[in-house]
């Protein structure tokens, strides 16, 4: 599909931005991650309280913060949602077109939203291995094509927006 | 499903707010009924020709666009209606003021100078045909409230340059330039210098006499000031030559091709007169609802910043506002649930994920360009629409801030 | 006095004739009530942001754009809405596919064939863009009735023509353009060759299926068909690349810059409803009214041409006729007396004296092209409205011809 | 005025191409001569009955027949009023610009319409003179302005076409 159209939202996502689940901080998570940043416009925060039960780690709870247009809050509640119950191998094969899918089917515009709510997962996933020293073998060593867009978008917004400035022709003020 | 479908399930769901008030008065205005009834006839009584037809139609035609012309060039001290041309939008009028003069002049070259705060229908066609025909385009910056300094814009006209088209208001931060200072400073540098001015968001808001602005071209948009879309104007000093890029004209006639379109020129007629009509009225009127909106706002909102100037050097009907810590493409959609339509600036907004250039131009960082929102007041709301609105917005930026992951630090 | 104050003068010595009959379609169609009705909403019950706004409002007005360009898309077979473009006019249209392709392809050089008869919307920029950017124009002659020989058109095409525009239907003389056969020895000579036809006078008329024609970018206007003035369309084949020429807008946004013109595309999408619906009684309607037109000018008046050819291959709607001895603009005034109203190709109607291009191209001599009358009937008109045509038609031409200083020998 | 703005016809123009006054052949007429062409689209032609009274040339009846725009069958009958009873010195010194005034104003684009009623005038005044084998003082015997421009658009015609034939792209068909 062409994004010469701008599509609109489904109605799903109207309706999480209306009520999102899982909202706000967690007191006793296990990790907290973040991905994106101010200046992109756009920043997810998940945290996750995981419990490992009969040698698989699973997600007890799961919440996030959202900076970010009415999709990036949709995503990052579904995404939520999407995890909760489940083992992190699980969460870790959950795609950016399946968050998109749940959601009704973001605009190609909007994609980016649920990369980023991806990105935060993987992130955390990442963390909470980091920090008790394991690495299951299911888990990637290179960083994932996901991981990398987010990097990119965290890491490119300041070349990004160099580039943007001179297509828009915003010139820096002497 | 086809994309229209799934727009009616998008409004489906979002459903027809009790209460709505329309903000979004950049984007488009609505029309009022006294415009509707204006136009009707040009398209209901019978068919209409062309101007330059030898009929009765025609003639009927005629009369009302030169009526038109007649009203808005003494709306403007335009010497003759021969100074009025009409194209279909202030886009088209922007572009056949910018290509049509550099097209005309193909053969001198030399610089084109454009404050960085112009709407990108300046911008873009100025970049676009100076590249192509070999002129250069400089972008004069301006300071953090959307003024150019005199000094150093003087610092950028030179013998060189032949074309300036700086804007009357700014569209997004409401700043009003003092066009016949820059006017003095680029004609004393070199009189042959053509002056434009885009005043698609100052006409019906304020005073405008193109021989006291001293300037040679000027843009309007009738859909600006409630009237319809389809009507842009550009007033074209005699003895100015354009080219217009749009073709299909012998170049004895009107400079902007195709037929008129006389209904929507009879509604814009309607409007410019309904906007001129107790004038001062309808700009103290949004002027204090603008003040109202502005106070209720920062009186009750934390960390809010003003995006423009405060004071008399801002457009009357303008306020934008950074509501930090939260995304503006999110506002808009939380307030539309709650009846209040606005825009942002903020890149989510956009096509290319890039904020408001004008918001970047007066420094503006990225994070406070994203959670800016403009409203613009109308003589059409009322006390109760600004009060709703003050009930609202404070509640929509609470529940946005809670959910955000960005704090106050 | 005023301009508008010398035509009212006019007007009221013209009068409001009791009957009134309009046949001069060309120039612009009237507006049915149902179309006003279905405007009225966009203008009315609330303002209308432009379709990328994320607001209950900007959605509505999405909704109705995506309405149109879906049956738009589907009234031609075009594959998706994607490939349909909103401009201001028909002229618009033309020049964003012409124009619009010649910048986009600035590098490439090359060849534009256009026939001899195109709307001067379509020959203009053509040859305006072609001399900036270095490519060459090449008119096609037709012949008697307006139609391409085949046999010279495979003669102009080469392996360096990059654009060739012809029209599917004369506007002045109705002649029907075989563009599948032109379209099949343009892609033989060279398959990269992007073929554009203006259907602005087709469109609504015959059955237009853009694959079946084969071409890759196609003109429709909404006044052709009773819509209201402000709407062009072009459909651009998904992968064909223009640069508009006009500008202000991201490209990856719509191709013709400034906020579309909701109302009259909310209108225009009625129209195409009205045309459509009915579509075979509509065209046998205009088909048979032109054609007892004909017969009752025929039958009634001596020394007539008829103008383009004669059956399936003219235009249902089309009647073109040339009045020997007598001048057209004069006939123009003394039917506009009558309630009659047409236009004329004659030099005296143009604002360069001279005659239309289309019947010189035909091979009409001054003297015939200047007593030239265009009617163009409609699915409006009665049986009632012909007769009175006829009835008045033949006094009009006796009267002038017995002032005329020429007479038959 | 710029010729931008078409300016429509006055009432009057309206008022004599409704009901022109001394329209047709004159029987009697002394001269007859026209100007312009069907190739041009306007042609006027002119029938004066001159009698010499006193030693004055006085014009006792004039009609017209015209080809061309309603301005120019309204500029026709309005000279031939313009004249009627006059002597031909008078007639004479009428210029287009006089007819123009008469007719309420012609449209710019419509002045050589005038131009056209008085080249005619013009030349049925010399033909009367060439006729009679006279030659008052007052008769210039250089071609005026007026007569001049006559003869450039009936010359000019061809040339003039053909100019405009490339303005206007028009090929001839091999
Ligand atoms: C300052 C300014 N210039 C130009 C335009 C373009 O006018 P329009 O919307 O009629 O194309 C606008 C409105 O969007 C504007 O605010
Ligand atoms: C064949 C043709 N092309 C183009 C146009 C221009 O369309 P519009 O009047 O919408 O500019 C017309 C109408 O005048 C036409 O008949
Ligand atoms: S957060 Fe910017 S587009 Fe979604
Ligand atoms: S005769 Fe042609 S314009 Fe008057």
């Amino acid at each position: 599909m062409s994004t010469r159209i701008p599509l609109p939202y489904s109605p799903k996502v109207l309706e999480i931005f209306r009520n999102p689940k899982n909202l706000g901080p967690l007191e006793n998570a296990t990790v907290v991650e973040s991905a994106g940043s101010p200046a992109c416009g756009d920043m997810i925060k998940l945290y996750l309280r995981i419990e490992r039960i009969d040698n698989i780690d699973v997600i007890k709870e799961a919440t996030f913060e959202s900076y970010g247009c009415a999709a990036n809050i949709a995503a990052a509640s579904i995404v939520t949602e999407m995890i909760k119950g489940k083992d992190l191998r699980y969460a870790w094969n959950i795609t950016w077109k399946q968050i998109s899918d749940e959601l009704g089917g973001l605009p190609p515009i909007k994609y980016h939203c649920s990369i980023l709510a991806v990105g935060a997962l993987k992130r955390a996933i990442r963390a909470y291995y980091k920090k008790i020293g394991e690495h299951p073998e299911w888990l990637p060593k290179e960083l994932v094509q996901e991981e990398k867009l987010v990097l990119e978008e965290e890491e490119m917004i300041e070349r990004y927006h160099k580039s943007m400035k001179e297509v828009m022709g915003v010139v820096d003020r002497k | 499903m086809s994309f229209s479908k799934k727009i009616r399930e998008l409004l489906d769901h979002h459903g027809k707010p009790s209460k709505e008030v329309y903000f979004d008065l950049e984007n488009s205005g609505w029309v009022p009924p006294e415009v509707v009834e204006a136009m009707k006839p040009y398209y209901n009584v019978y068919g209409y020709g062309h101007p330059s037809i030898t009929h009765r139609i025609g003639w009927e035609a005629l009369e009302v666009v030169y009526e038109a012309k007649e009203l808005i060039a003494s709306s403007i001290g335009a010497k003759s209606i021969d100074e009025i041309v009409f194209t279909h939008s202030g886009t088209e009028a922007n572009n056949l003021a910018i290509a049509g003069y550099l097209l005309a002049n193909r053969n001198k070259r030399g610089k084109v100078i454009v404050s960085s705060i112009e709407h990108l229908s300046v911008i873009f066609p100025a970049e676009f045909y100076a590249n192509i025909l070999g002129f250069k385009v400089i972008r004069v910056p301006v300071n953090g409230e959307g003024f150019i300094d005199p000094e150093i814009f003087k610092y950028y006209v030179d013998r060189d340059t032949v074309l300036i088209s700086i804007q009357m208001v700014n569209h997004e931060i409401g700043t009003v330039q003092n066009i016949r200072e820059l006017v003095d400073i680029a004609k004393s540098v070199n009189p042959n210098i053509v002056f434009h001015t885009d005043a698609a968001d100052a006409y019906g808001k304020m005073a405008i006499d193109v021989n006291k602005l001293g300037v040679d071209m000027m843009t309007i948009s009738s859909h600006k000031i409630h009237g319809p879309r389809g009507v842009g104007v550009l007033y074209v000093r005699e003895g100015i030559n354009l080219e217009s890029p749009i073709r299909g004209q012998l170049s004895v006639e009107k400079l902007w091709p195709g037929v008129e379109n006389v209904p929507a020129i009879a509604g814009f007629k309607k409007a410019i007169e309904l906007a001129f009509n107790d004038f001062d009225y309808n700009i103290n009127h949004m002027k204090r609802l603008r003040d109202k909106l502005m106070k209720g706002i920062m009186d009750n909102v934390d960390d809010v910043l003003i995006n423009g100037p405060i004071g008399d050097r801002r457009a009357p009907d303008n306020l934008n506002i950074s509501f930090l810590y939260v995304e503006g493409e999110a506002i808009t959609v939380e307030l539309s649930l709650h009846g209040i339509y606005v825009s942002s600036g903020s890149a989510c907004t956009s096509r290319v994920l890039e904020p408001s250039h004008v918001l970047l131009a007066i420094g503006r960082k990225h994070e406070e360009a994203h959670g800016s929102i403009l409203f613009k007041t109308s003589r059409y709301h009322s006390e109760d629409d600004i009060d709703y609105a003050i009930e609202i917005i404070p509640k929509a930026i609470d529940r946005l801030r809670s959910i955000s992951s960005i704090k106050p630090n």
